[in-house]
């Protein structure tokens, strides 16, 4: 009844904006920031690709813009909590109606306008859905693989640790948080670039939130996160297919079901590493916990 | 080079002057930002934190500060006492929904009769409503382990689905000519949560606001529970062998915060909003997080600081109003506050010395 | 003080020693807000050299090692390694520089493999399938088995202090600092880590030992530097002074005789009846059928290799943790399904071996903190309601009672140092007048004046009637405070043998049957 | 130099919406434009439903506001609470049906043009199979259906309408999700009655065809927009500030459709053909006469039972309830 073969290309296409921003926020995660501004960052790099996407003519040179201004804008939360120790919880939520603000601010001159498309690449997909696909593995990688990225994992997992072994705690947090906010903005992009063509104020419409939740639910891993991404995307496409079927579907039940359906994996999920009594990944020892050393 | 010196106890002297330097460098930033964006920066900041309390209109604006603060200070205290013990309910936004709802729901289901026992019914559905949305993260958390933030988060998204449903589903005014929402209770004597002292804004949720500040008051700062509550907070281990058992404090702190998100969701059903419509969660159980820790988890702190985002909230639509300032200027301001108010918090737990050169 | 204040210019200058030493120290000196951590020291070790740091729990040892190893900035003075200025500006640069410290506190990462775990402690390491190999080779040579592929969270202490080393063997250190490595270890594994050692000092690698057991010391090193107060107040050769003299040294005077007169066993107060419990978490150790019993006036000994149930037994007697029905019995009453208070309430008392986190809240006062267990049974909370004026009478008493050096009731747990923390703690417990306490490492860490007070606390509770039970991997403690002693075994517990008599040998053999005790010996 | 009168808007979305709230803020554009000195208009926008918009009325009572209009139907209590408050400030409540002394309701009757770009669907698609994206299951929303349908289906007697509701006026990301569903079942027609341009962008990505909605998104055109159905509140609103201004002013409701301008078919491209063309304005210039009503009889519900007789009507009390789908349409509504 359901086509795979054109099921899954739309899920893909519709799970790339949080699948770049919650790869981001792994990559913060992990290095032990909860940042909660990810809504902010992914609206303020929409808006600053989108009006770069329009001032050149270029999409590709829209999401390099996207990531620089999420980077940007992600600074202003490294200030806060890396360098005036400030609760993470509360500046990332700060983070989020700032950001909200200042792109809906700077969005007024880009109403109305139409952004250039971005060309269509293998499978009918654009380059950019394959880059966040690519950047799965390549985060993994990084993560697993390469040394500044075991280094990131242990200043999230005990900073005091990492600082006692002369690793710079604060500057991979900043790095990660950079990462993070630029990775958001790529996410934003692709809403106001690929998707929409169109700026219009609180576009990414929580998206950001969700992407927050798929990294609880990835258990901090980066192939969950992209099968977070596609088991939350896939339940809002197959939904929506089934209602374009015709298939009589209870519409106001079967909107809850991204989200029902994340919670039913994250207990599984949480279940077996409790009865399993693995000692499981989970989330990042200092996650959310200020670092500030004395010398 | 400067040098950040942890205080061995927090100091009350900062604790006062930092919100107040916060606001002051707010302003000034704000007031930037306002010039830059070519409106006078001083009539700007009078408008957002003179005129709502001082100004033209201030007999109506004041009592509306308590309005729209009444709800972000019963959720945030409720928020507050969990975070304290380190459990982290960010789904206080669902449970606000879910309360409206089973409040509305009661109320809807006895009319039209009317009975002395209907409006605190509903207060006790709607407390009810929250307190069982909010016992779904704490039991998939004490059985299963599930992180509560995730799943009370996800909730959120859910209650707002159902809200969607009610309005136009079960709950629909079958004489609102197939229109979504509900009746509205302001026009249902027994069922409705009236201004109770005229002029003042004040109905039964400003009430409950007020004793929840007054009693989480008491719990954290003269009861054992309190204690326990901050010891878990601070030092899990040491809490569990006081004799605290985790999955009863996760229980009770997401039970408590739940019930008191739902209280304010059946005042504000009944009362300043009077109905449930598809878009009844307007975002207080969001703003109240950002309450809950601008207040630093104290109660008093709390009650302060959902005034103050009142007035930022209400001072924002008179400058909406007055000098035709954007909603998104408003909003840029009040991320400043959040970032001034966050950022000079350090003061209050550091001392800044000269370092030593290296 | 009793000491005339030590030239140190004799040692580092005029000796050929200030020529050949691997490091010097000229001067040191180190402030914090209040506190002049280090004041003036001077030192130095020479290669092959085992150097001990002696000196009473805040002297200031780890401060100085800590400024060697790059982490904290001295505020004056000079530093030389291998004849160049030692200035590292972070640990990097220091262990660049030929110097490896092994921390106080471990500074592992839990959710990372033991290959990680070294990875990071190293500059460059190799490749990841050869830095294994190495970790497997290197390991083995020096006796210390690990699998690079395991993960911390699963890892005993013991192996957990074998990471640690291995990180610091792969980079050939010539200076190699030890903060207190032994507290955690059995005497096999303190033994195995000695000879690691020998063997690296017979390379010509100099190494800063710092501890508090005496004995060892006195045991296996070269030479002792004594602080106090932040100063160098003496130096000598362990070896040619008890461990008395040494202790007088660290303090500044004499130390009290321990005095264990006095006490006569009576009735069984507790009884724990095969009692088996899952283990709480991947890491810990299931209890499998202990029993045991305690009489009035009697203290019972509980010896063995940390990780072996030590903490789960304690969680079993706090009420932490819930056991059939009938299994834990007090002065006859069943509290095998009462918690923590209603045992406390019952005077079944218990002190935990960690302080900070788990006998007491870091964060909180001292005042705050009697609340933890002494609510109840000292009234400090009726019907719910805190007494902040009792609480704080309370913890005034404790501190008075015990000598606990503190400003104040209302300091925060967390600045208080380990040994009186520790001090407070026992203090906490003691003066509830328990039934029956149980206490795990009640002198871990801490120093040899704070442990004899601690020591002498408990033998004074026992003779006032109350029942103890001290579970410690120290066995000298243990064979100095107990009438009886039995082993804990993989969560089993032998049957208990009158301490009187009993051999270090057959000791051993009680300890002996754990498989990980042979695995240790490799 | 006489006062001017003050006249007020609160609008429940940002102006910047590009769709519902954008159109409403070129409403007051337009009495400004056409009033110059004799008003003055301000606005609150991004109010959202329940307390915060009886404050932001009664704000805009108490600065001095005459003409007040509430341009949500989620405001509709609210207006109604202020108004009593206020008996001297005259309200105009969009889309509602309580009216008072001093509150008049207007709304559009978007079925009309539903009707003409339905009839360009239905001759335009070659899957046969249109498709429509709804926001929320409420009678407005079903009446396009309904409309669009009945008036594909008369041009086009094998066409199909797949249905997809989102459950939401603007999400971008799943309002572009359900045209790609609608254009996986086949559908290469489609009709939107949600506020962002995502659809179409969809579209324009799989060769399909869409409508502009709300406002004229004429960036899309010439194709994936093929036409657009436009809210024009200008001509109502200046109406009713004239006649707050020379002092006509009436409670009233008001349902006025493309007749009055106030719901535009947008420009149709030439990549709809000329025939084609023709026929849909011809029906809209039926429509705007009044000679033609989009809901005429005979017609019956979906469940088989009759509707409207041979030549019959619906009344404008049986479209504002309508909560049925027309005989033909598989979908189900939402209960
Ligand atoms: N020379 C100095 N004088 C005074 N304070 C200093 C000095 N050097 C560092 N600090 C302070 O010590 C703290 C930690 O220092 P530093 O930033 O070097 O730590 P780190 O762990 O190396 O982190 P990172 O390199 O990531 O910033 C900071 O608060 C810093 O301001
Ligand atoms: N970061 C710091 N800030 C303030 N004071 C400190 C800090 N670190 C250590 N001190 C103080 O410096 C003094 C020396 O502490 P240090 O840790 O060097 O003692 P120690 O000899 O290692 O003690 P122990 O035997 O308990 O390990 C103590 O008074 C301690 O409280
Ligand atoms: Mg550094
Ligand atoms: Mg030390």
């Amino acid at each position: 009844m359901i086509d795979l073969t054109t099921l899954i290309p739309m899920l893909m296409a519709a799970s790339t904006p949080i699948l770049f921003a919650a790869l981001g926020e792994l990559v913060v995660e992990r290095a032990g920031v909860l940042n909660l501004g990810v809504e902010g960052m992914m609206i303020v790099g929409a808006l600053a690709g989108f009006a770069t996407a329009v001032a050149t003519g270029n999409p590709y040179l829209g999401f390099v813009a996207a990531a620089v201004a999420g980077a940007a804008v992600s600074m202003v939360f490294a200030l806060l909590t890396q360098v005036l120790l400030a609760n993470q919880v509360a500046s990332g939520l700060a983070l989020t109606m700032f950001g909200l603000g200042l792109a809906a601010l700077f969005g007024k001159a880009y109403e109305g306008i139409k952004a250039p498309a971005v060309g269509p690449g293998p499978l009918g997909l654009n380059w950019i859905v394959w880059l966040g696909l690519a950047s799965v593995p390549a985060i993994w990688w990084f993560l697993n693989r390469t040394r500044p990225g075991l280094i990131l994992r242990g200043v999230g997992e005990n900073h005091d640790a990492a600082h006692g072994l002369g690793h710079p705690v604060r500057r991979f947090r900043t790095g990660a948080i950079a990462f993070g906010g630029a990775m958001a903005g790529i996410g934003g992009a692709f809403i106001s670039i690929a998707i929409v063509l169109q700026w219009t104020e609180g576009m990414t419409a929580g998206a950001g939130w969700i992407a927050l939740a798929i990294v609880v639910f990835s258990n901090w891993t980066a192939p969950g996160v992209l099968a977070g991404a596609w088991l939350f995307g896939g339940v809002t496409v197959l939904q929506l297919r089934l209602q374009a079927a015709g298939v009589a579907v209870p519409v106001q039940l079967l909107s809850m079901a991204p989200y029902l359906a994340t919670i039913l994996v994250l207990v599984l999920i949480s279940a077996r590493q409790k009865f399993s009594r693995r000692a499981g990944l989970g989330a990042p020892g200092s996650l959310g916990q200020n670092f500030h050393a004395l010398r | 080079m400067m040098m950040l010196t942890p205080r061995t106890e927090t100091s009350t002297g900062w604790q006062i002057a930092t919100p107040i330097m916060a606001v002051l460098a707010t302003m000034i930033a704000g007031g930037l930002l306002f010039a830059i964006m070519g409106y006078d920066p001083v009539a700007a900041i009078r408008t957002i934190f003179w005129d709502p309390l001082f100004g033209p209109a201030a007999s109506y604006s004041r009592p509306q500060l308590l309005v729209k603060a009444g709800p972000l200070i019963l959720i945030a205290s409720g928020l507050a006492i969990g975070f304290r013990a380190g459990i982290w309910n960010i789904g206080a936004e669902g449970q606000y929904i879910i309360g409206g709802i089973c409040g509305a729901a009661m109320a809807l289901a006895a009319y039209p009769g009317e009975h002395w026992w209907l409006l605190p019914a509903m207060i006790a559905a709607g407390a009810f409503g929250g307190w069982a949305w909010a016992m779904i993260p704490a039991m998939l958390r004490n059985w299963f382990g599930a992180s509560e933030i995730l799943v009370s988060l996800m909730l959120v998204y859910v209650a707002q689905k159902v809200a969607a449903w009610m309005a136009f589903g079960p709950l629909k005014n079958p004489e609102g000519f197939g229109f979504p929402g509900s009746r509205n209770l302001q026009q249902y004597p027994s069922a409705s949560n009236p201004e109770l002292i005229a002029g003042t804004g004040a109905h039964w949720g400003v009430f409950a606001a007020a004793l929840a500040v007054l009693a989480t008051w008491v719990l954290m700062s003269r009861h054992i529970r309190g204690f326990h509550i901050r010891a878990a907070g601070l030092a899990p281990r040491a809490a569990r062998f006081a004799g605290v058992r985790p999955e009863t404090l996760v229980a009770f702190c997401l039970g408590l915060s739940g019930a008191l998100a739902g209280l304010a969701g059946i005042f504000e059903a009944a009362g300043p909003a009077g109905q449930i419509t598809d878009s009844f969660g307007s975002g207080y159980g969001f703003t109240a997080i950002i309450v809950a820790f601008l207040g630093r988890l104290n109660p008093v702190g709390i009650l302060l600081a959902g005034l103050l985002l009142a007035l930022t909230y209400i001072g924002g639509e008179l400058a909406q109003l007055t000098m035709q300032l954007p909603a998104a200027t408003v909003q840029v301001f009040q991320g400043m506050l959040l970032f001034f108010l966050l950022g000079f918090d350090l003061l209050t737990r550091f001392r800044i010395t000269r370092g030593v050169p290296a | 003080m009793g000491f005339p204040r030590y030239q140190n210019n004799d040692l580092t200058k005029g000796t050929n020693l200030a020529e050949t030493a691997v490091f010097r120290a000229e001067g040191i000196g180190k402030s914090y807000p209040g506190v002049r951590a280090n004041d003036d020291v001077s030192f130095a070790v020479a290669p092959g050299e085992i150097h001990a740091l002696l000196g009473e729990n805040g002297a200031g040892k780890s401060t100085l090692v800590k400024m060697i190893y790059g982490l904290v900035r001295p505020d004056d003075g000079q530093m030389v390694l291998m004849g160049q200025p030692h200035h590292p500006a972070d640990p990097r640069a220091a262990r660049a520089a030929g110097v490896a410290m092994v921390f106080q506190h471990f500074s592992l990462f839990d959710a990372l493999t033991v290959a990680e775990n070294i990875a990071l402690g190293m500059e460059n390491p190799p490749p990841r399938r050869a830095l294994s190999e190495r970790i497997t080779q290197v390991s083995h040579e020096f006796g210390l088995p690990l699998n690079p592929a395991r993960r911390i969270a699963t890892l005993s202490a013991g192996e957990r202090q074998r990471v640690e080393i291995i990180r610091c063997l792969l980079q050939n250190p010539r200076l190699l600092i030890m903060d207190e490595p032994t507290s955690v270890l059995t005497p096999q594994e303190a033994e195995l880590l000695f000879a690691t050692l020998r063997k690296l000092a017979g390379q010509g690698t100099a190494i800063l030992y710092i501890s508090h057991k005496l004995e060892e010391i006195r045991a296996h090193c070269d030479r002792a530097t004594i602080l106090r107060g932040g100063k160098v107040v003496d130096s000598a050769d362990p070896r040619a002074h008890s461990a008395r003299e040494l202790a007088a040294m660290m303090v500044g005077g004499q130390m009290r005789e321990i005095d264990r007169s006095g006490r006569v066993a009576g009735d069984v107060l507790l009884q724990m009846e095969n009692v088996s419990a899952p283990a709480p978490s991947a890491e810990g150790t299931a209890l499998k059928g202990v029993s045991l019993a305690v009489r009035s006036g009697e203290i019972l000994g509980i010896g063995g290799v940390a990780g072996n149930g030590q903490e789960e037994l304690l969680s079993v007697l706090s009420g932490e943790v819930l056991t059939r029905p009938g299994s834990v019995t007090l002065e006859g009453r069943d509290l095998s399904q009462a918690g923590p208070e209603a045992r406390r309430l019952a005077g079944l008392l218990a002190a935990p071996e960690d302080r900070l986190g788990h006998a007491a809240v870091p964060d909180f006062s001292l005042t705050d903190n009697t609340l933890l267990t002494a609510g109840g049974r000292k009234a400090l909370v009726r019907k719910g309601l805190i007494d902040h004026g009792a609480a704080r009478s309370f913890a005034e008493a404790v501190i008075k009672g015990f000598d606990v050096r503190t400003p104040g009731p209302g300091t925060a747990a967390r600045a208080l140092s380990g040994g009186n923390l520790q001090k407070f703690v026992i203090g906490r417990e003691v003066m509830q007048v328990p039934r029956v306490l149980v206490v795990n490492q009640p002198t871990w860490g801490v120093d040899a004046g704070a442990a004899a007070a601690v020591r002498q606390s408990l033998l004074d509770l026992a003779r006032a009637g109350a029942g103890v039970i001290v579970i410690s991997q120290d066995l000298d403690e243990l064979m100095e405070l107990s009438d009886r002693f039995c082993a804990l075994n993989e969560g089993r517990l032998s049957d208990p043998r009158p301490t009187e008599g009993l051999t270090l040998d057959e000791i051993g053999l009680m300890l002996g049957g754990a498989h990980g005790m042979a695995e240790a010996q490799i | 130099q006489d006062e001017k009168l003050k006249v007020g808007f609160i609008y429940v979305g940002p102006v910047g919406d590009g769709g519902w709230t954008y159109q409403h803020d070129l409403g007051r554009q337009a009495i400004e434009a056409e009033y110059g000195d004799k008003i003055e208009t301000t606005f609150i926008e991004s109010v959202p439903e329940g307390a915060d918009a009886e404050r932001a009325l009664t704000q805009l009572a108490l600065a001095g506001n005459k003409l007040i209009f509430a341009t949500s139907f989620g405001f509709m209590d609210a207006v109604i609470n202020v108004a009593a408050k206020f008996p001297d400030v005259k309200f105009e409540h969009a889309t509602g049906y309580k009216r008072a002394d001093n509150v008049a309701t207007y709304d559009a009757r978007f079925y009309e043009g539903r009707a003409v770009i339905g009839t360009i669907a239905g001759r335009m698609t070659e899957s046969n199979k249109i498709g429509y994206i709804g926001s929320f299951p409420i009678p407005e929303v079903i009446q396009g259906i309904n409309s669009a349908y009945i008036h594909a289906k008369k041009v086009n007697p094998d066409v199909e309408m797949k249905v997809v509701w989102v459950y939401s006026w603007f999400d971008p990301a799943k309002e572009a999700d359900a045209a790609a569903a609608l254009i996986a079942e086949g559908v290469d027609v489609f009709m939107q009655h949600t506020d962002s341009t995502a659809p179409l962008a969809k579209a324009q990505e799989a060769g399909a065809l869409g409508f502009g909605q709300a406002s004229d998104m004429a960036n899309f055109a010439p194709s994936p927009r093929i036409s657009s159905i436009i809210d024009n509140w200008a001509p109502y609103y200046i109406k009713r500030v004239g006649a707050a201004l020379d002092g006509t002013w009436a409670s009233e409701g008001t349902w006025a459709g493309i007749g009055d301008g106030e719901v535009v078919i947008g420009e149709i491209t030439e990549t709809v053909p000329a025939e084609v063309k023709a026929e849909a304005e011809a029906l809209r210039d039926q429509i705007a006469s009044g000679a033609y009503h989009p809901f005429t009889g005979p017609l019956k519900k979906a469940d088989g039972s009759d509707w409207l007789a041979e030549g019959a009507v619906a009344s404008d009390e049986e479209l504002s309830g309508m909560n049925f789908f027309v005989e033909g349409i598989t979908a189900q509504i939402p209960q």
